[in-house]
């Protein structure tokens, strides 16, 4: 028979997470299974609300991209007790691991030490001062995303970071932040920006511009996320690096699930997404054309 | 009588000052127990600005008051409520959104094991209404009463509250003639039993009938204090007006003059008023007459289109015209002076000077703003005309006394240079010079040309001025006096649905 | 007795089982006690929150505030529980004393200061936000066993729902909310205030007490609220509940309380809240919407239900006596 | 004509006063935050951002101010912007000119604008839920044209009314200047401002009155929806791209406190677009002190929060009648309430 899956979607609040839902839908439907979409906007209690309708209506299986880790204990076991397995998507819950099947993630931290060690390695020693546009305040990306990223500066002591302001993941609050960055510390004393996403960086990109800097240049620019219009922004050498946070993540899901369902093979407790290193290196053009339609 | 004991409530020196206008400047009042004292004096004279300083709706100034030896400094209506005084204040105060019973007991609802008991409520409001008269459900909003109804039942909810003092700040202005006999029979009751009460009104004849005291203020002072038994009317008007009044004869104007102005063929609303033919001629005034909820404000609303017809038709000079809002109706050189003028009638924050043009304004549309020079000199003519009294056109005009609020509203249809004027209630609250003046308006007005539909209570006043007078009941057009069938009898007769006395039809 | 005045209600109730019925035709699945359970657990926090709203709104004013109030809550909760060791009770106890006094704050400003409530409780929506991130950006789990003795607490109905403390609470706030508008002086001073301030004035209402009072009961059930939402997820997090005020509002209005404040009724906002959990159920059960077609549904659905309620209040009243347009309060 | 001025200027002072005391503060925690420079064909300064990224809210203030004189409210407007920068974005990237697109998204902005007055005026449905409805939804519509993404463009003609200049001034300063001043000059050369006043103060005597309330309401709706549409334009022409999730986020809250920090009255009534547009500035030079002041950001709405009821509190009735008070008592005449029946007890 047809599998029925209900997704909890946290929302749709940046191109990365329309792309998700993009993927995660044609995943679906080329393995032929009946996906019942619930977008929570951005709200916790909606996806608990979600999953709880799920459950009542006897889904086969939940993937769940949860907003925040805490939380889901409650939810969880009723799912459980209903014998409905559940996989997490892009983040890991506080929750015993015997409440979801398995957790398809990248590891955030993990991001943010990528980035902190490619400037380690760009300035190589040169003193830099840097800037950085944080997440939404309190989102779990902008916590591990610093987290990371300070570790990794650590104990280099020709990088510090000399402004830290939040651009709440959004392209006009990135180029807001950023302009106030270059009034308050002077374009010229900028060496680099860390970005925790990608559409910040490219408004910081035009702040740059429009204060007469070359962004790429008198600014390097690393941040998160490999959006296509930061890979435009690299071919024009307007950015200098950006880590992947694959959209794929249903895919190994599903396949997971499949398995499971097929022959009762239990996948492990977490099945890590690669964080990819893109540079100035790569064929940004190409990834580009590649990307723009998954609907970022 | 009273003087031998001592008094209930003694001011002393109340003085209220607002930018502008020295509303009180030193004002003594001296309350002895059973007696009924008038306080007496022009549209902005300083009766309601006395009454809210007494009862701690206002902050004064200066001056004391003393209540049973004892100074006393209410700073709140509740304090003064809790002090015994009970008032009713000049605009119906009470909450639309509540069941008349709970707006009877707010604040002292009875109480069963420490819950309000809603049966018992209904109860003591039915029980309490009875006594003026009053036949409703207690337990429907109040706001499906109309103006007079709501009076009686501030009136009731005062009456319950005064312990020692009970003030009526013109109760009276809404009621008909039997209501205020209720009234007054249940004030007789209170003065019996040792209250003093303070009753404000522009009814002389209502004054010399229940009172035994008056106190004439005039500009925010004392001007004397005066044992009705020992003086007359004419003595009154000259305190209170500082010029004497003189005595108009007037000589009824002919019925059906001119030509039909606006002719109302089965014109009605379903539920609301009865289909009624009507016409009205130029140079004639129409009077309205009949009991509190007849319909009188009905079918002047139903006129302006302030509520729309359902059935029937309105033709303007023979023509068939369309009167489904005011804005038309006012298109078609109608008017409204409304009844409830507070809701309905004055746009509070705006200045006096807008308040007059605003009609006016409305239709020539917005784009045509009215000249600067031409606004001054409109509302500079109206409140010399009608002798508005205030500090400046500039001042809002809620600030106003409510007799002056009524005069601007007459000013702003006058402006708009109306041929069909409909007045619900023209004079109410207006003191008796200003009275006077406004039936010799209507007068004018007729002279000119002007048709006019006067809805009133006062059944003198319609019998002075008007040409012809419709009698309602129950929402129906009930009988048509004409010419020298104008009494004030036959009105009642004709109310009362008796044969008509005198004349033949 | 039937009253005029209960219409609104009777209308909100009567779209309710309409709407539900409706659902149940089309997913027999949203008829059983599962949903039912989920309907009371999953809006306990919202229920309990436009409890106070409701008194809020029928004095006329507004609260902006209770969606930061309830993180703010969750937030303190779950740092005092980690770094300290009282006792969660003790802890709700110290957080509902913060949040009345919170609320009564913001009706004094509004009463002695005189300024609006829409702007005093938007800066007390600021203040608690930001109260809560200055505790802890980060979402701090909760782990105490009190919490889960609390959260074991329920009745397993036939057909898998599950019926716990939380929903319970919110019956019982929306029952003693019930009997406070209706059958105290609290209440009819509600009322009197939502019918007009200086009318309520001059009939001796205890205008400064009855103020902050409302916003007391607001502040306070918000702090409930949180508290029920640590127990609902068993962490705080600053970032939760963002927009619920507009939730609130919503459900109160649906449930036939006027905004202009006077008219209304605390069951009737049972009953909004049950209309919003509903329209969210649907969504869900269908499955089929993108995330913009969530919003533009969930927004149409909205409409939908506002302009049912008045087309049959206009249908009803048409049939009884028409209110001269203009009497009509404005 | 000197009098005119005079009212104005009065009406204004107590904005003008907590304006110059937020800049003061900026200017403390930033000392050159007065620097002016001529950079790059541009101004550039901290002042000139602050009038800059006030755009939006300034913008929307402007149509907030005449729905709240009427007694209403609209919530939508943060959303409205987001449709009318999606329907800008979108018709240029199917290659239509920039004017095209300008129109279309003032068109769109205008319609929601109307939908909203419509269902206030015609339905009488409360202004905050009749707009809470398109609150909704409003973002909603705006994906569906983007289909969720954030469109972007590079049509030079509509950047240019983001971060373009005009002889050195960003083009956004000159849209909200132009606007209030036609606006303001609009609602005080013609009757509209005080009907609108009357409208707002009391309904039913203004209808009344003859005052064809119905249109005047959906009008200001309209116009709301207007600017709403133009701030959305500018949003997106500003990063280039359309965000229709959140391009104008929150920012009714910003514009319902703009215009009371402007002195109006949520109660509807008498209105000031100055007041209003300088509430708006006030705003944004709160934003930029605590952008300049460098503090953590977690302490941003903390700092914003204690800033806004400071302003609220020193701009209170009660607060201006004591000090009203306080000055009148060094007058020989005797200090009297300016306000009848709203004095405090005690
Ligand atoms: N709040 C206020 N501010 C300024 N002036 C006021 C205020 N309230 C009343 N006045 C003025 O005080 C004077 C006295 O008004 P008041 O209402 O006491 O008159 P009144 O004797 O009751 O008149 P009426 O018979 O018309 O009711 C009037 O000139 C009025 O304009
Ligand atoms: N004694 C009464 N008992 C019950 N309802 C009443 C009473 N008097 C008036 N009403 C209500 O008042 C309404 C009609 O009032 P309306 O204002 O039209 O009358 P009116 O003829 O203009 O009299 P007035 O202006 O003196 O009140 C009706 O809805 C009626 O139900
Ligand atoms: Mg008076
Ligand atoms: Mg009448």
């Amino acid at each position: 028979a047809d599998l029925t899956i209900g997704f909890s979607q946290i929302g749709s609040e940046s191109g990365w997470r329309a792309a998700e839902t993009t993927v995660t839908k044609q995943e679906a439907e080329k393995r032929g299974i009946n996906l019942k979409f619930a977008d929570a906007q951005q709200k916790q209690e909606n996806q608990i609300k979600a999953i709880r309708s799920f459950v009542a209506q006897g889904v086969d299986a939940i993937l769940l991209a949860p907003v925040v880790a805490t939380g889901w204990d409650n939810v969880l076991e009723e799912a459980r007790d209903a014998e409905i397995p559940v996989i997490l998507l892009d983040r890991t819950v506080d929750a015993p691991d015997d409440l979801y099947m398995t957790a398809v993630t990248s590891d955030l931290v993990h991001e943010g030490r990528v980035a902190g060690q490619w400037l380690v390695d760009e300035t190589a020693g040169a003193k830099c001062d840097i800037v950085e546009l944080q997440g939404t305040t309190g989102s779990s990306p902008a916590i591990d995303r610093k987290t990371g990223f300070e570790e990794a500066i650590a104990g280099h002591d020709n990088l510090t970071i000399v402004r830290s302001q939040t651009g709440d993941f959004t392209r006009s609050q990135g180029k807001v932040v950023m302009e106030s960055f270059l009034k308050a510390v002077g374009g010229e004393n900028i060496c680099a920006l860390y970005a925790h996403n990608d559409d910040m960086a490219v408004g910081a990109i035009q702040a740059i511009k429009e204060a007469g800097l070359k962004p790429g240049e008198d600014i390097k620019i690393v941040s998160i996320d490999s959006v296509p219009d930061i890979h435009l922004a690299m071919a024009n050498g307007e950015a200098n690096a950006t880590i992947e946070l694959t959209p794929n993540m249903a895919g190994p899901a599903l396949d997971a699930l499949e398995a499971y369902l097929a022959d009762g093979t239990t996948p492990p407790k977490w099945i890590q997404t690669e964080s990819k290193l893109y540079t100035l290196n790569d064929d940004n053009m190409a990834i580009y054309e590649m990307k723009k339609d998954l609907g970022y | 009588m009273a003087s031998a004991i001592g008094p209930v409530l003694e001011c002393k020196g109340i003085s209220k000052f607002f930018p502008g206008a020295i509303a009180l400047d030193a004002v003594d009042l001296t309350l002895y127990p059973g007696e009924v004292h008038a306080l007496l004096g022009e549209n902005g004279a300083g009766k309601s600005t006395l009454i809210k300083c007494l009862t701690g709706a206002y902050r004064r100034d200066a001056g004391t008051i003393v209540l049973e030896n004892r100074e006393i400094s209410p700073n709140s209506t509740q304090e003064s409520q809790k002090l015994g005084i009970g008032t009713v204040y000049q605009e119906v105060n009470l909450l639309p959104n509540l069941s008349v019973a709970e707006n009877l007991f707010l604040g002292r609802q009875p109480m069963k094991r420490g819950l309000i008991s809603q049966r018992k409520m209904h109860a003591m409001a039915s029980d309490l209404l009875a006594e003026f008269g009053l036949v409703i459900n207690p337990a429907e909003p109040l706001s499906s009463y109309s103006v007079a109804v709501q009076q009686v039942i501030a009136i009731a909810r005062a009456v319950e509250l005064s312990g020692k003092v009970l003030i009526l700040d013109e109760p009276t202005a809404s009621l008909d003639r039997d209501e205020v006999e209720l009234v007054f029979s249940v004030i007789e009751k209170l003065k019996a039993r040792g209250l003093a009460i303070v009753f404000i009104t522009h009814f002389l004849d209502q004054v010399f009938e229940i009172s035994d005291r008056a106190t004439i203020l005039r500009n925010g002072r004392v001007i004397g204090t005066r044992r009705l038994a020992e003086t007359t009317q004419t003595e009154i008007i000259t305190l209170m007006l500082g010029r004497q009044l003189e005595a108009r004869v007037q000589d009824r104007a002919p019925a059906e003059t001119g030509d039909i102005l606006v002719e109302l063929r089965n014109y009605g609303r379903r539920g609301v008023i009865e289909p009624f033919d009507l016409t009205v001629r130029k140079g004639e005034v129409v009077g309205l007459a009949g009991l509190l909820g007849s319909g009188r404000t009905e079918t002047a609303n139903l006129i302006f289109g302030a509520i729309q017809a359902d059935q029937g038709e309105a033709l303007l000079e023979g023509g068939k015209i369309s009167l489904k809002n005011p804005r038309e109706a006012v298109a078609h050189r109608f008017a409204l002076c409304p009844e409830d003028r507070k809701n309905d009638g004055i746009v509070g924050d705006l200045s006096v000077r807008e308040n007059i043009i605003l009609a006016l304004q409305a239709r020539q549309g917005w784009f045509r703003p009215l000249p600067k020079a031409k606004v001054n000199e409109l509302a500079e003519a109206y409140v010399k005309a009608l002798d508005i009294r205030l500090a400046s056109l500039d001042m809002p005009i809620r600030l106003l006394s409510g007799g002056n609020q009524q005069k601007v509203l007459l000013a702003r249809w006058l402006a708009t240079n109306p041929a069909f004027l409909i007045l619900d209630e023209p004079t109410r609250g207006i003191d008796v010079g200003a009275h006077a003046e406004i039936i010799a308006l209507i007068e004018r007005l007729r002279e000119d040309g002007l048709a006019l539909l006067v809805a009133s209570s006062e059944m003198e006043e319609l019998v002075a001025y008007s040409t012809r007078v419709i009698v309602l009941r129950d929402r129906r057009q009930m009988r048509e006096l004409k010419g020298e069938e104008i009494t004030t009898a036959n009105i009642v007769s004709a109310i009362a649905d008796e044969p008509m006395a005198g004349a033949v039809r | 007795m039937i009253r005029s005045t209960h219409l609104p209600l009777l209308i909100t109730i009567a779209t309710f089982l309409l709407a539900y019925t409706l659902c149940g035709w089309q997913y027999p699945a949203m008829l059983s006690t599962r949903v039912l359970a989920n309907l009371l657990t999953d809006n306990a926090f919202l229920g309990i929150a436009a409890v106070g709203m409701t008194f809020v709104i029928l004095s006329g004013g507004i609260d902006l505030s209770i969606g930061s109030v309830i993180a703010f809550t969750g937030v303190f909760l779950a740092v005092i529980l980690r770094d300290t060791s009282i006792h969660p009770l003790l802890a709700f106890a110290l957080i509902l004393l913060i949040t009345i006094s919170f609320g009564a704050a913001m009706g004094a400003m509004i009463h002695y200061l005189e300024m609006p409530p829409f702007i005093v409780t938007l800066a007390g929506m600021f203040l608690a936000r930001g109260a809560a991130y200055v505790l802890s950006t980060d979402s701090v789990p909760i782990t105490h066993e009190f919490y889960d003795t609390l959260q074991s607490l329920y009745w397993k109905a036939p057909g898998g729902g599950r019926f716990r403390l939380t929903g319970l609470i919110m019956l019982l706030t929306f029952a003693a909310g019930i009997i406070a508008a209706h059958r105290t002086r609290f209440g009819q001073n509600v009322y009197a205030l939502g019918g007009g301030l200086q009318t309520a004035r001059l009939m001796g209402v205890p205008l400064a007490k009855t103020t902050i009072g409302i916003y007391a009961t607001s502040g306070g059930l918000a702090g409930l609220a949180g508290i029920v939402f640590s127990l609902y997820t068993s962490a705080g997090y600053s970032l939760a509940t963002v927009g619920v005020e507009l939730d609130a509002i919503a459900a109160v209005v649906i449930g036939g309380t006027l905004l202009t404040g006077g008219t209304g009724f605390v069951a009737g906002t049972f009953f909004g809240i049950l209309i919003m959990g509903l329209i969210q159920t649907f969504i869900v059960f269908d499955g089929t919407l993108s995330s913009w077609w969530t919003k533009i549904v969930i927004g149409g659905l909205l409409f939908g239900f506002i302009l049912l309620q008045k087309g049959l209040t206009w249908a009803t009243t048409l049939r009884r006596k028409p209110a001269p347009e203009f009497a009509a309060q404005s | 004509m000197m009098n005119h001025v005079n009212s104005t200027l009065r009406r204004i002072a107590p904005q003008l006063v907590i304006l110059a005391g937020v800049l003061l503060l900026n200017f403390l925690v930033f000392p050159d935050f007065f620097r002016i420079e001529f950079q790059h064909g541009r101004l550039f300064g901290n002042l000139i951002d602050v009038l800059n990224r006030g755009a939006p809210t300034a913008l929307l203030c402007i149509g907030m101010t005449l729905v709240i004189a009427t007694r209403g409210i609209d919530l939508s407007v943060g959303a409205v912007m987001a449709i009318a920068g999606a329907v800008a974005a979108a018709l240029v990237v199917d290659g239509h000119s920039w004017q095209v697109a300008l129109l279309g998204a003032l068109c769109a902005g205008a319609l929601c604008g109307a939908w909203n007055g419509v269902l206030v005026a015609v339905l009488r449905i409360q202004p905050i839920v009749a707009t809470l409805v398109l609150m909704v939804a409003g973002r909603g519509i705006a994906q569906l044209v983007t289909e969720g993404t954030i469109l972007t463009f590079v049509n030079p003609g509509l950047v240019h009314l983001g971060s373009g200049t005009v002889v050195g001034i960003p083009t956004p300063i000159l849209i909200w200047l132009g606007l209030g001043l036609i606006v303001t000059a609009v609602v005080r050369k013609t009757a509209l401002g005080m009907l609108i006043e009357a409208i707002g103060i009391n309904e039913s005597s203004s209808r009344l009155a003859g005052i064809n309330s119905r249109v005047l309401i959906i009008s200001v709706y309209l116009i709301s929806g207007f600017c709403a549409a133009l701030a959305g334009v500018i949003v997106a022409a500003d990063i280039k791209g359309a965000d229709a999730n959140n391009a104008g986020l929150w920012l009714e809250l910003d514009a319902i406190l703009a215009v009371v920090i402007g002195g109006n009255s949520l109660l509807g009534g008498r209105f000031s677009i100055i007041a209003s547009l300088l509430g708006a500035l006030i705003i944004q030079s709160v934003n930029s002190v605590i952008l300049l002041s460098g503090m953590p950001p977690e302490f941003n709405l903390v700092i914003k929060a204690l800033i806004i009821i400071a302003i609220l509190v020193i701009q209170s009735p009660t607060v201006k009648h004591a000090l009203y008070i306080l000055r009148a008592s060094a007058d020989p005449l005797p200090p009297g309430s300016i306000k009848e029946a709203k004095e405090s007890p005690q």
